[in-house]
């Protein structure tokens, strides 16, 4: 049965399996941006096994750039700004 | 086990449901939701898969190798853009949230009702 | 091949990128020229388009990659009478907003003239679509527009709030859409809707096509807003400003069941035609709705929110058409669309004045704040009649020719249920009516709950124009009831809709369809019984609104009786009703497997 | 609902889901049995047809453009979205800018370099996309990352005139704009929208494959320029941080 199935490629599905309860389940934003950025990098390995380039390439500037960027962007403004108002109420 | 791809797009999709559902914080859920997204992109690849075939990238690849479904990955490319662009106006979303309620709990700025 | 289909959707988003790339360079008033003039001649195209399909199915292939060997290549545009008649509607009811928005929205204007071109040209590839990851990417771009547009008063919570609301649950609905297309790839290894179609009519459908066509459609119902689906909308529509919520309620709702419709006629009668186990489950979702959203509407005070409710009323009713499953059935729901459109953007509009007049939008603080405003009264009463199908006016015909599918599929039973949907929601704008511009009513209300915070808009607003576009839309939809020759134009539309065949042949082998029969130019008639349920209709929302108007003047025992009964649902009904969005999320949750475990019961085997 | 009611509610509706999943999946072909025909058609016909090795980027920018044209205003909706959403952060919170200079020289220079490689990478991705893997998409995604680079090795005043939305904005016209204007022109010379206009030159060179040329340098210019204007956005709204009496207004 696994004739069709390269260990492989089994192996890298059941990353991408593993990963995603943990990107849920990382309730801390910050945390959890890391957690998704090691997601993003099994699914780009789930993509170059599967034979797509570029998909592969797309995911990893996707997942390397775009979203760390946005996401730590607004996590820090969202603590920022928590922090300063702690800040004024003492 | 040949079927072990397929499952693990279902598995992301209903994990990522469910961490929408629950999720108490809007950074949070738009993660979630590129999650549930993400069944999409496994799915297609997966269904597009073909056994020892290559990337259908035929430079240098005498035409007629067998080669993996090309249409997929043009899918799949195009809901990468898509989940990007949703997921950066949920955020913007979420921060003007915060500015507005000080809190990025979905439960919490529920402001109309009924 | 036709050059029409492409150009509305070109000319609106090549405006949308020249508005926001003009920007500074281009006084205001030429830019403002340019978004009207590029929305007027999408709209006019439409009628171009209109005029060509009615003798043919009008097919476009992007880049020629024509079909080979029944082969689809490429992506298709496939327009019959029906598709073109609502991308005509859609034009009309964003010009319209767009007009309303030249004094009401000076603001941000360019970001959001530039989005309303967007969602139009997105609106009409959607309907146009022969594709269905097309229809994807369509779905999704009027969505980003939407749901930006929806957030536009940024300096509120409440309309972050809908938006997040919006934004998520239809993502949602997106994604599972998209799960849809690639489980529906694996089995066809196509994405022409004919081509499908044609492959789906042999071999066995099984687990696969069922859990695909559940997955595609309550992506679609999510944007149709349909009972469970439907939380999100009445947050959204309460919220936006009034122009957004015309495009919004009067189309963009809406858009979701033509998909269903369009996805049904070319894919899923190939496999599951032969019974009626689809059309049953989506019959009813739609009476389930209709009713529901009607006693909604009717326990609103927000006059926005009111109106959405309404629209969704009037969404469940056309689903109940579709589901169907006939051409009379079809057809209704089509005219349903076309009148129900303009006469929501129209409704909206007045309550935009309103808004911009007092500064208010709370039926009870309004309270006879409309006395001798003529204008937007008549335009706010008409609209009210228009929508609840008083004979010969507004959704009637389309009501009527739904009757007459209902009747004769032996099913005479929903006309009774569809009629009491229409007549609460008609009820609900009525009663507002009257106690806003006639004064009427008691000051309270203890069925609508606790009032709403008012937000004041200052604007600067030429208000003839906002008026004059107000009335435009609700004459018009008035009006879709006694032109000559439309209901069994849209009679003709749904047979050509429905001929799978027809449809498969003219795209995937350019064969023509047979020409059109000549049609009469007469106002269509309807039955007795439309005629009774329309009269009656009408009655009864005459005598709810009244009923909620004077409340307070029922003898005690009738009002304490009523007061005990009513309370413990309508409590209820609005806890479920939660504006939280992990609720909505699992209530597409829940709405999913539901209907997915219906049809897996049904059409199994 | 309370979250405990909704746990209980959702948990029964997935579990019903997982069950229909599971039964379409056992409907599907086994994994590696691709039956086509879509996918086995265009691998035959697009490198003859159109002279792009990558098949791919010739179903993206040629035979499917017209998803990839909605794909690049979905794009730019987003970025027309967000600058609407945050318009009330930015104008509320120019109140000072907080520059942060790296000192080390050396720390500078490997930035200048990353910078320089990043452009480098970027112009050959989008360059060569429809002849090896790349294309519009992870090229402007790369090109906005590294011009983003200057911000953080200089001073984020060396960024600024990136950053002012006035410059960029007749940029993300021209990319989204000129992605249809490529479809009209085809449209206007009597072809369907989006046609292939030009002569198909050699195969695997640059100057193949016609208009999917232009279209991804278009959807190139689209990104870099919308992936820009998101990243000022967001930052903005970082490095701007409100005075804490503004925080609650």
């Amino acid at each position: 049965m696994l004739a069709t199935l390269v260990p492989l490629q089994a192996v890298v599905f059941s990353l991408v399996a593993l990963g995603a309860p943990l990107v849920v389940l990382t309730r801390d934003p910050l945390r959890q941006a890391l957690v998704n950025g090691i997601y993003g990098v099994t699914l780009v390995l789930l993509f170059v096994v599967l034979q797509a380039p570029d998909p592969a390439l797309s995911m990893l500037v996707v997942s390397g750039i775009a979203y760390p960027l946005v996401i730590l962007a607004a996590v820090a403004r969202v603590r920022g700004e928590r922090r300063s108002k702690e800040t004024s109420d003492d | 086990m040949s079927y072990l791809p397929y499952a693990v797009a279902a598995w992301l999709c209903l994990v990522g449901l469910a961490g929408v559902a629950t999720s108490k914080n809007l950074i949070h859920l738009a993660i979630c939701l590129t999650v549930t997204q993400s069944s999409s992109y496994v799915l297609l690849l997966t269904v597009g898969y073909v056994k020892h075939g290559k990337a259908p990238i035929f430079k240098g690849v005498k035409l007629g190798t067998t080669a993996v479904d090309p249409v997929v990955q043009a899918l799949t490319l195009t809901d990468v853009v898509v989940s990007v662009a949703v997921v950066a106006l949920i955020l913007a979303l979420a921060l003007d949230a915060h500015r507005l309620s000080g809190t990025v709990d979905p439960d919490r700025i529920a402001d109309v009702s009924g | 091949m036709s050059w029409v289909p492409p150009l509305l959707v070109a000319i609106p988003l090549l405006a949308a990128a020249a508005v926001a790339g003009l920007d500074h360079v281009t006084p205001a008033p030429v830019q403002d020229a340019l978004v009207i003039a590029a929305s007027a001649a999408t709209t006019a195209f439409a009628f171009v388009l209109l005029w060509h399909a009615e003798s043919h199915e009008v097919v476009h292939w992007f880049g020629g990659w024509q079909t080979r060997g029944g082969v689809a290549l490429g992506v298709d545009f496939a327009v019959g009478p029906l598709a073109a008649g609502m991308c005509a509607v859609i034009g009309l009811v964003v010009t319209l907003a767009l007009l309303y928005s030249l004094t009401f929205l000076r603001e941000a204007a360019r970001l959001f003239d530039a989005l309303m071109l967007v969602a139009l040209g997105a609106l009409c590839g959607f309907a146009m679509s022969g594709d269905v990851f097309n229809l994807f990417v369509w779905l999704e771009l009027m969505g980003v527009a939407a749901y930006a547009l929806t957030g536009f008063q940024v300096e509120r919570l409440g309309p972050v709030q809908g938006a997040v609301n919006f934004a998520i649950t239809n993502s949602v609905g997106g994604y599972l859409f998209a799960v849809g297309i690639a489980l529906l790839y694996a089995r066809t290894g196509a994405l022409n809707l004919a081509q499908i179609g044609r492959t789906l009519s042999h071999g066995p459908a099984g687990g696969l096509v069922i859990f695909a066509m559940t997955l595609l459609f309550c992506g679609l119902l999510i944007k149709a807003a349909v009972v469970p689906f439907h939380l999100w909308a009445a947050d959204a529509y309460a919220v936006a400003p009034a122009p957004v919520c015309a495009v919004l309620g009067g189309v963009m709702t809406d858009i979701g069941l033509i998909g269903v419709a369009r996805l049904y006629w070319t894919v899923f009668d190939a496999p599951f035609g032969h019974g009626h186990a689809v059309g049953d489950v989506l019959l009813w979702i739609g009476l389930v709705t209709a009713v529901l959203t009607g006693v909604m509407a009717f326990l609103q005070r927000h006059l926005k929110r009111m109106l959405a409710y309404s629209v969704l009323c009037h969404i469940g009713i056309m689903l109940a058409g579709i589901g169907l499953l006939d051409s009379s059935g079809l057809a209704g729901a089509e005219l349903l669309f076309l009148a129900h459109a303009l006469l929501t953007a129209g409704l909206f509009f007045v309550a935009g004045i309103l808004h911009v007049d007092h500064g208010l939008i709370d039926e009870l603080h309004l309270r006879g704040r409309g006395r001798g405003c003529w204008a937007p009264a008549a335009a706010w009463f008409a609209g009210t009649i228009g929508l609840v199908g008083t004979p010969y006016v507004g959704i009637y015909l389309g009501h009527g020719l739904i009757d007459e599918g209902a009747t004769e599929l032996g099913r005479g039973w929903i006309l009774a249920l569809l009629w009491l949907g229409s007549a609460l929601a008609g009820a609900a704008l009525l009663r507002a009516g009257a106690r806003i511009f006639l004064g009427w009513g008691d000051a309270g209300d203890p069925l609508l709950g606790e009032p709403f915070e008012e937000d004041p808009l200052e604007r600067h607003v030429v208000r003839p124009l906002l008026v004059a576009v107000a009335l435009t839309a609700v004459v018009l939809g008035v009006a879709i009831s006694v032109v000559p020759g439309l209901g069994q134009r849209a009679e003709y539309a749904a047979d050509r809709f429905r001929d799978r065949a027809g449809y498969a042949a003219s795209v995937l082998h350019g064969r023509p369809v047979a020409p059109p029969p000549s049609l009469p130019v007469t106002i269509r008639h309807t039955s007795l019984e439309s005629l009774l349920y329309g009269g009656g209709a009408t009655i009864l929302a005459l005598g709810l609104a009244l009923v909620g108007l004077y409340l307070r003047r029922l003898p005690r025992t009738v009002s304490a009786a009523a007061a005990r009964t009513l309370a413990p649902p309508v409590r209820v009904l609005r806890e479920l009703h939660s504006g939280v969005v992990g609720d909505y999320v699992t209530w597409v949750a829940v709405g999913t497997a539901l209907f997915g475990g219906i049809w897996a019961l049904l059409l199994r085997g | 609902m309370t979250r405990r009611l909704r746990i209980g509610v959702l948990a029964p509706a997935l579990l019903g889901l997982a069950g229909l999943f599971a039964w379409a999946i056992a409907g599907l072909p086994a994994f590696g049995d691709y039956r086509g025909p879509y996918g086995y058609v265009l691998n035959r016909i697009v490198v003859p047809l159109r002279h792009s090795t990558n098949v791919v980027m010739g179903t993206t920018f040629d035979v499917r453009g017209i998803d990839t044209m909605a794909e690049e205003f979905i794009l730019y909706a987003s970025v027309l979205g967000v600058t609407l959403l945050l318009r009330d952060e930015a104008s509320a919170g120019r109140v000072e800018r907080r520059t942060r200079r790296l000192r080390s020289d050396a720390v500078r220079l490997l930035g200048v370099v990353m910078v320089g490689g990043g452009l480098l990478v970027g112009l050959w991705l989008v360059a060569f996309g429809y002849i090896t893997p790349g294309g519009g998409f992870p090229g402007g995604v790369v090109l906005a990352g590294a011009i983003l680079l200057l911000y953080l090795v200089g001073s984020h005043r060396d960024y600024h005139p990136f950053r002012n939305e006035h410059v960029l904005d007749p940029f993300e016209g021209i990319g989204a704009g000129g992605y249809v204007v490529t479809g009209l022109a085809a449209l206007a010379s009597g072809m369907p929208f989006l046609a292939n206009l030009f002569g198909h030159g050699q195969t695997g060179t640059l100057a193949s494959a016609g208009s999917i040329g232009i279209l991804n340098g278009a959807a190139g210019l689209a990104v870099a320029v919308a992936m820009l204007l998101l990243f000022a956005e967001f930052l903005e709204t970082y490095v701007v941080p409100l005075e804490p009496e503004d925080a609650g207004s």
